[in-house]
């Protein structure tokens, strides 16, 4: 016990040894905290939703609405809130699928290294890789109707593969390393070898590689909402509000300029941190 | 050393394969000319450029929108010539007779009209447009469907119609017949499903025009723009003043309009922007806006054969969900509400609803429907054209006010294109649709036929109303000649829809268009769609711009 | 040399292998949409016995695997089939789209490269000064911000407050004629001599290429500047500067190259990656480019043009990846005998 | 020995490093002196600061580094040198072989452009390339490397180990360096090589009347090859003297420690032969740094750093309870 706490010590030492990841952890929590008590934190909750009011349209920000509102008359601040929960929601889900499902593909690839199974699973992923990821995304949730579910599973689709490609270098270096030798004498099945070999020494670089995703997550899913194939109106979404707000430039600025710097500042946020970690992971290899 | 400029040459290989797969040599490099931006040099001084939502089709026989007419009555000449009380007057046909049993029509046409190509046009074309048009059946041929039986020249100035029943508003539709030459399209016939005709010239006209109007297409860009010059041969007079030429967008994002027209990069701003960007615009230094009632209206096209809206009284709560004075006064200013279903400008429309924005009144109607008890359940998507930044906030609105009374609404939108593939089917078409019509021609029977005819082979008939009775109704009415008889049996059927509530009319809302008061003259007069921008009509004064 | 050529030749089969792999998943995605696809291309108002007939003739009644081959066969004779929304083959809107998102791409990524060196450089030299500092501040931002965002800012501040760029559109002004060479039309211009419309041209690319790099300026900068750190405590950098080498030439030769080989691969993804951010940047300037097509297709449900382009960028990601493994070859000689053994 | 005949004089030399938050102090007051002609031994564990040493003699420690006390070579401060004249130590002075070969020459650049590099700044003035080419080509001959013109265009990792650290030694004869400082030469490499290297050391040593500085943890090495020996210990000279009458008569209770377990040449061996591990540099003992590990540490030790002693004539020591000390 006490040697995690001293461990969780020097991680913190190393995380904060920049300064500027600690910026980047109070932007993250102060994300996630907005995102989970957003019904209770943005003045006017229910302008996420379906609510109309001319009267109060397209006022600029004034001391009743902190941020302005849009045409409808709908408060930007709480819509802004109101935004966080899908852009979270949408970094959590595509990760928490891709990761697994690409770290189980590259890792069987890496113990499979040279057979045929490992040449089909990884040229599978080569082929995921070879089209940019923002096409590729479009193009499925094109094929699809747009929603926020679907884009979800369009940047999951293109995302899986660089993970198995992480997992697959480590793999396939250990590989040959003696206790997995030793491991495979004792008759350890590949889940085993897997989940009790392979998974420890991939957490760090996985860690670190999730940290630093889940802005560009965040960039992603913000520009399939640009374009439309994002979370649906009425309900609010970042790249979708700041699609609508361009038209208005610059007269009523605050429709765009609030949305951009609110994506800005939640990448920033994840970005930093995930800095940090790296920083945490890296030193400790050194 | 060699190895390395064996490197540098296989790098520069590559490279140039990379950029070599675009096209041979042969294109001409798109957006080498006629591309707008920039500080424009003198090259665009005459010039008149506006926006479109998308791409106008500007072949006759396929474009029927706004973007289309707008686009083809400039470079073509029509048969005959709106004007702007709803009536025609001559134009090609010089003058018209007409049989004793109304069948057979038969056109003077003018002999001192020659195509931008330099043939002369003779009644051969004005019969071969036509047969194209009908052949083809897209754009405006459902005006003459099933109603011209033949179409053929007489002799050089003389075109005839037989037409296999009456049809009152003929010559009203006939506005919509632009003359193609006949001559330059089967020298560029390629093959095609229209036996010996081709592809009738198709994928020609996708790039070229073949009319004698007023301006001569010079340039098509996909999806960007079309751009076209004066006709100097034009048969009628040129003021001096008019438009040297004319480039017309593509694609309307309310800032980029915004800041062409700030920068006199644009003459006419177009009507589908947002009310905010109307005032914005207007407000700039030396802008007009100007209105044209073209009798456009925003309706709510309703599909009446899918769950739920398949309910008259389902319907009609609808139309007790909608802010109506909101729509007026915020959401399309200049509006007024509109109680009918066809366009109150047209001769013979009838006030037949009186909804009002009436919570109470729609809870009424919903529990007189078959859906009393499960209306909560249920989804009803309402969709909007995505380059009509306004008919959101119509659908928001209509969705909050459905919700306080428990309606389930999704809001979806759509481009152009795709409602119209929705709309060629009742399991594809929407429950709700908020879209505008203009009319296409000044006869009040022709609108109610695209609206509600089941018979009807475009877009307009989303409602799916499909009831024989009406069918017969409208039939019937339409063959009517007499003017003043017609437009009675056009009432009688608006009387007896009030039951079925097809559609839910919003408002009638003009054209608001802004333009370049300080160096044009822009007036549109004729409440038809497309011919607000009839460019012959306005004037250009360039020595007038500042700098 | 010839471990070079024979790594090359493996490299191309294993590419051609990846493009095979491709062309099955955009089948598959043609295939997958909802709906009769002969019907879809005929319209509904085509008869039941010309859509039959279509249908033979497109060989959609046979099984999907030979499906494919035709379809594959059909491709490779350049029949990407009609777009719905233009109305025209999909082969014929790709030459007429496609140089100008390539023009706007290779504006946006060339130049930058020598911006990136420059800023990883400055930023090395100057590590922990204000230089450095600047630069890393500006950085985070800049990664931080999508793409279209910058359009957005651009836009706000070239299109309304300060006039001194083009910035809704266009790829020239109205007026200049450049004869159609390479159909990248700066590059045209100069070539017929016209120096005055390459000018307005470049102008014009300015804001988009700038809107597309910026991020990835920032990002390989870092990488550089990082790498250029690492590198500079290693030992070979040790032993050059106990030689009495110049500080100069160390850095900009000795330290540079090795430091650049690890950025080198991810501009290469980064450029190809500009093909999919060049959506939204080419909608925000009306750039008349494949992307711009390709998000009114998708906006459209055009599957034919969506599907034309994907197999286009996928190419192009393809061929990108294959000059980056033979820049990093040149620059790492040891990837050469790597990669032959 | 008179101070003008000392070509390098290192004196209270201190380097620390900054880690983190952090300060570690790992070359502790140093002093050492090499005669012209003369060669001198470092030896110590692996850790205690050799490197660091040499690196701060050439001024090429890592940036991060702190350091205090002077360094003189013919007479000037090398702290106190501006560009122009440290890069003169550095062409003409002082050369240094560095311990891994493998590390040391650049990966991406052939050893010919590297070489030619390093010879050019050697002139004043500009000089073909052919001269520095074949300069080049007669010192890679010198060091017995066969086919010479080759190995120029090579790329380092097309050599062998023992290859490159030829190169290397090449590079640094080539110019006629005064001084060559010879960072455990070979002990990457394996034993035959590393011995090989050695004489050739020697023998260039020898043909070139060059003096040197020989750092090694190998005793063996040292007493071969080295006529004075500085005994070092956690960044600091315990013993120094004649390297006949330092190994014969060792004084220093770490230095005793070491003859002790010469069987052991290793690193390890010798953190297995003395109980204990080199010291904490980020909180180093405040007296004598070996205390903590020394048998016959006093209270004294802990408290005070010992002063440099002379024992026996030309035999120096630092302790405390060394005999002759007290």
């Amino acid at each position: 016990m006490n040697r995690f706490a001293e461990k969780l010590k020097r991680s913190w030492f190393k995380f904060a040894e920049s300064k500027i990841s600690i910026v980047g952890l109070v932007i993250v929590l102060a994300v996630v905290l907005l995102a989970v008590f957003a019904p209770l934190v943005a003045p006017y909750y229910d302008h996420c939703g379906a609510y109309v009011n001319f009267a109060d349209a397209n006022k600029a920000p004034c001391s009743q609405y902190l941020l302005g509102t849009d045409l409808m008359g709908r408060d930007i601040l709480s819509r802004l809130i109101g935004s966080l929960r899908s852009t979270l929601l949408m970094s959590v889900i595509v990760l928490s699928i891709s990761v697994p499902v690409g770290f189980i593909v590259g890792s069987i690839a890496g113990y499979y290294k040279g057979s045929l199974l490992d040449t089909i699973l990884m040229r599978i992923t080569d082929i995921f890789l070879s089209i940019p990821s923002l096409v590729l995304a479009m193009a499925i949730a094109a094929v699809l109707e747009p929603s926020l579910k679907n884009s979800m599973l369009a940047i999951t689709v293109m995302w899986w593969p660089w993970y198995a490609r992480l997992a697959y270098g480590i793999a396939s270096s250990m590989k040959a390393e003696n206790f997995i030798i030793y491991a495979e004498l004792t008759g350890a099945k590949l889940p085993h070898i897997i989940f009790r070999e392979f998974l420890p020494n991939c957490i760090s670089p996985v860690l670190t590689k999730m940290t630093l995703d889940v802005g560009y997550v965040i960039i992603t899913g913000a520009s399939l909402s640009f374009a439309g194939l994002g979370e649906q109106a009425p309900k609010p979404a970042l790249g979708n509000m700041i699609s609508t707000g361009i038209d208005y430039l610059p007269g009523s600025w605050w429709m765009t300029i609030f949305p951009a710097v609110t994506i800005i500042l939640i990448v920033l946020g994840f970005n930093l941190l995930g800095d940090g970690i790296s920083n945490i992971f890296n030193m400790e290899d050194n | 050393m060699k190895r390395k400029m064996v490197w540098f040459l296989a790098v520069v290989l590559l490279l140039s394969c990379l950029t070599g797969c675009g096209g041979g040599p042969e294109e001409t490099a798109a957006g080498t000319s006629g591309e707008s931006a920039s500080s424009g040099g003198t090259q665009a001084q005459g010039l008149v450029r506006t926006t479109f939502t998308r791409m106008p089709k500007i072949d006759p026989a396929t474009g029927s929108d706004v973007a289309a007419s707008a686009s083809i009555l400039n470079m073509y000449d029509s048969l005959v010539y709106p004007t702007s009380d709803g009536n025609v007057e001559p134009n090609i046909a010089t003058e018209w007779t007409t049989s004793e049993d109304g069948l057979v029509w038969e056109f003077k046409i003018r002999d001192d009209v020659t195509f931008h190509s330099g043939n002369p046009l003779t009644a051969e074309d004005v019969a071969y447009s036509m047969n194209r048009l009908l052949t083809i059946g897209q754009g405006y041929s459902f005006l003459f469907t099933g109603i011209v039986e033949k179409a053929e020249a007489v002799d050089a100035t003389t075109f005839r119609i037989t037409c296999s029943k009456t049809y009152g508003p003929l010559l009203s539709a006939l506005v919509r017949l632009y003359i193609v030459d006949s001559k330059l399209l089967a020298e560029n016939y390629e093959s095609g499903s229209y036996g010996e005709f081709g592809d009738y010239g198709m994928n020609y006209l996708l790039s070229h025009d073949a009319g004698s109007g007023a301006y001569c297409l010079t340039e098509v860009q996909q999806d960007i723009s079309i751009s076209g010059t004066r006709f100097e041969d034009y048969w009628k007079e040129f003021d001096p003043n008019s438009p040297e030429g004319f480039i017309f967008y593509a694609s309307n994002e309310g800032v980029t309009v915004k800041a062409m027209m700030s920068r006199q990069e644009l003459e006419i701003s177009d009507q589908y922007q947002s009310a905010e960007n109307i005032a914005e615009i207007a407000a700039m230094d030396g802008i007009e806006m100007v209105t044209n009632t073209t009798g456009q209206m925003v309706s709510l096209w309703v599909n009446n054969q899918k769950k739920p809206t398949d309910d008259p009284h389902f319907r009609k709560a609808l139309g007790y969900l909608m802010d109506y004075a909101s729509l007026c006064e915020v959401v399309l200013p200049g509006s007024i509400q509109n109680n009918s279903v066809i366009s109150p400008v047209l001769l013979g429309s009838v006030e037949m609803y009186d909804f009002s924005y009436n919570l109470d009144k729609a809870k009424e109607e919903l529990a007189l429907s078959k859906y009393a008890d499960s209306y909560q359940n249920e989804e009803i998507e309402i969709v909007w054209d995505s380059a009509t930044p306004d008919r959101e906030k119509v659908a928001l609105m209509f969705q909050a006010a459905a919700q306080q009374v428990g309606l389930n609404v999704k809001v979806v939108q759509h481009p152009w294109a795709t409602i119209v593939e929705l709309a060629s089917s009742v399991e594809s078409s929407p429950n709700l649709t908020v879209l505008s019509l203009t009319p296409q021609c000044s006869d009040a029977g022709i609108q109610l036929n695209t609206l509600l005819h089941s018979g009807t082979p475009t877009w307009e008939k989303m409602s799916w109303v499909e009831n024989d009775q009406i069918d017969a109704a409208i039939d019937e009415a339409l063959a009517i000649i007499d003017t003043e008889e017609r437009v009675a049996a056009y009432q009688a059927i608006q009387e007896d829809l009030k039951e079925i509530c097809p559609m839910i009319p919003l408002v009638q809302s003009p054209e608001r268009l802004c333009y370049q008061a300080s160096y044009m003259e822009f007036n549109p007069t004729i409440p038809l769609q497309g011919y607000s921008f009839v460019l012959r009509d306005m004037r250009v004064y360039p020595e007038r711009r500042a700098n | 040399m010839s471990s070079i050529i024979k790594s090359t030749v493996k490299r191309l089969l294993w590419a051609v292998v990846v493009l095979l792999g491709l062309s099955v998943m955009i089948f598959s995605l043609l295939r997958i949409i909802p709906g009769d696809p002969a019907r879809m291309a005929l319209g509904e108002t085509a008869s039941e016995e010309a859509v039959a007939l279509y249908r033979e003739e497109m060989h959609y009644n046979d099984p999907l695997p030979i499906q494919y081959g035709y379809w594959l066969k059909g491709v490779l004779q350049g029949d990407l089939g009609m777009s719905i929304n233009t109305k025209r083959p999909v082969l014929q809107d790709v030459k007429e789209f496609l140089p100008a998102t390539l023009e706007l791409v290779l504006w946006a990524s060339i130049p930058p490269i020598f911006v990136t060196l420059f800023f990883g450089i400055a930023a090395a030299m100057y590590k922990n000064r204000w230089p450095d500092y600047l630069l890393r501040f500006t950085g985070y931002i800049a990664i931080a911000t999508p793409s279209f965002v910058w359009a957005v800012f651009l836009l706000l501040i070239f299109g309304f407050w300060f006039h001194i760029l083009p910035s809704i559109g266009g790829r020239i002004s109205l007026g200049y004629q450049v004869p159609a060479v390479t159909n990248l039309v700066i590059l045209d211009a100069i070539l017929a001599g016209d120096w005055a419309a390459a000018w307005d041209a470049f102008l014009h690319i300015i804001l988009p290429a700038t809107a597309l790099s910026i991020g990835h300026v920032m990002q390989e900068a870092r990488i550089i500047r990082s790498a250029m750190v690492d590198n500079s405590g290693k030992d070979y950098i040790t032993m050059i500067t106990s030689q009495g080498v110049p500080a100069r030439v160390i850095n900009q030769k000795y330290l540079l190259r090795p430091s650049v080989i690890s950025a080198v691969s991810i501009m290469g993804l980064d450029i190809a990656g500009m093909f999919g951010n060049a959506f939204l940047v080419e909608s925000i300037f009306n750039w008349p480019g494949l992307s711009r097509y390709a998000l009114n297709a998708i906006m459209g449900k055009d599957i034919n043009a969506v599907c034309a382009v994907v197999l286009i960028y996928g190419v192009i990601f393809i061929l990108m990846n294959f000059l980056v493994d033979t820049v990093v070859l040149i620059l790492d000689p040891r990837m050469r005998q790597g990669r032959s053994s | 020995m008179g101070k003008e005949e000392n070509i390098l004089e290192v004196r209270n030399l201190s380097v620390s490093f900054k880690v983190m938050d952090q300060v570690s102090h790992v070359v502790d007051g140093l002093d050492f002196f090499v005669g012209r002609g003369q060669r001198v031994g470092l030896v110590g564990e692996s850790g205690c600061g050799k490197t660091t040493t040499l690196k701060a003699i050439l001024n090429v420690l890592p940036r991060n580094a702190i350091w205090e006390g002077d360094v003189l070579f013919e007479g000037k401060n090398v702290r106190e040198m501006g560009r122009e004249e440290l890069n003169h130590l550095r062409r003409k002075g002082a050369g240094m072989i560095f311990q891994d070969p493998s590390s040391a020459l650049n990966p991406v650049f052939t050893v010919g452009d590297q070489f030619l590099t390093a010879l050019r700044y050697t002139y004043d003035t500009k000089v073909n390339k052919k001269v520095l080419w074949q300069q080049a080509l007669d010192a890679l001959s010198s060091v017995s490397l066969p086919d010479p013109e080759r190995i120029m265009e090579n790329y380092p990792f097309q050599l062998s180990g023992g290859m490159r650290q030829r190169v290397c030694i090449a590079m640094t004869i080539a110019a006629g360096r005064q001084v060559l400082l010879a960072d455990e030469p070979g002990t990457a490499l394996d034993v035959t090589i590393q011995d090989q290297i050695l004489r050739l050391i020697n023998r260039l040593v020898e043909e070139k009347g060059l003096s040197v500085v020989m750092v090694s943890h190998s005793l063996g090495v040292i007493r071969e090859s080295t006529s004075y020996v500085n005994i070092m210990y956690a960044g600091t000279i315990v013993e120094s003297g004649v390297t006949d009458q330092v190994f014969s008569h060792p004084k220093h209770p770490y230095t005793k420690a070491l003859m002790a377990c010469i069987p052991k040449l290793t690193g390890a061996g010798i953190a297995e032969g003395i109980p204990g591990r080199i010291p904490d540099y980020l909180n180093p003992p405040a007296g004598c740094r070996f205390c903590p590990r020394c048998p016959m540490a006093e209270d004294i030790c802990r408290k005070q750093k010992p002063p440099r002693t002379e024992a026996e004539p030309g035999h120096w020591v630092r302790c405390f309870c060394a005999e002759g000390v007290r």
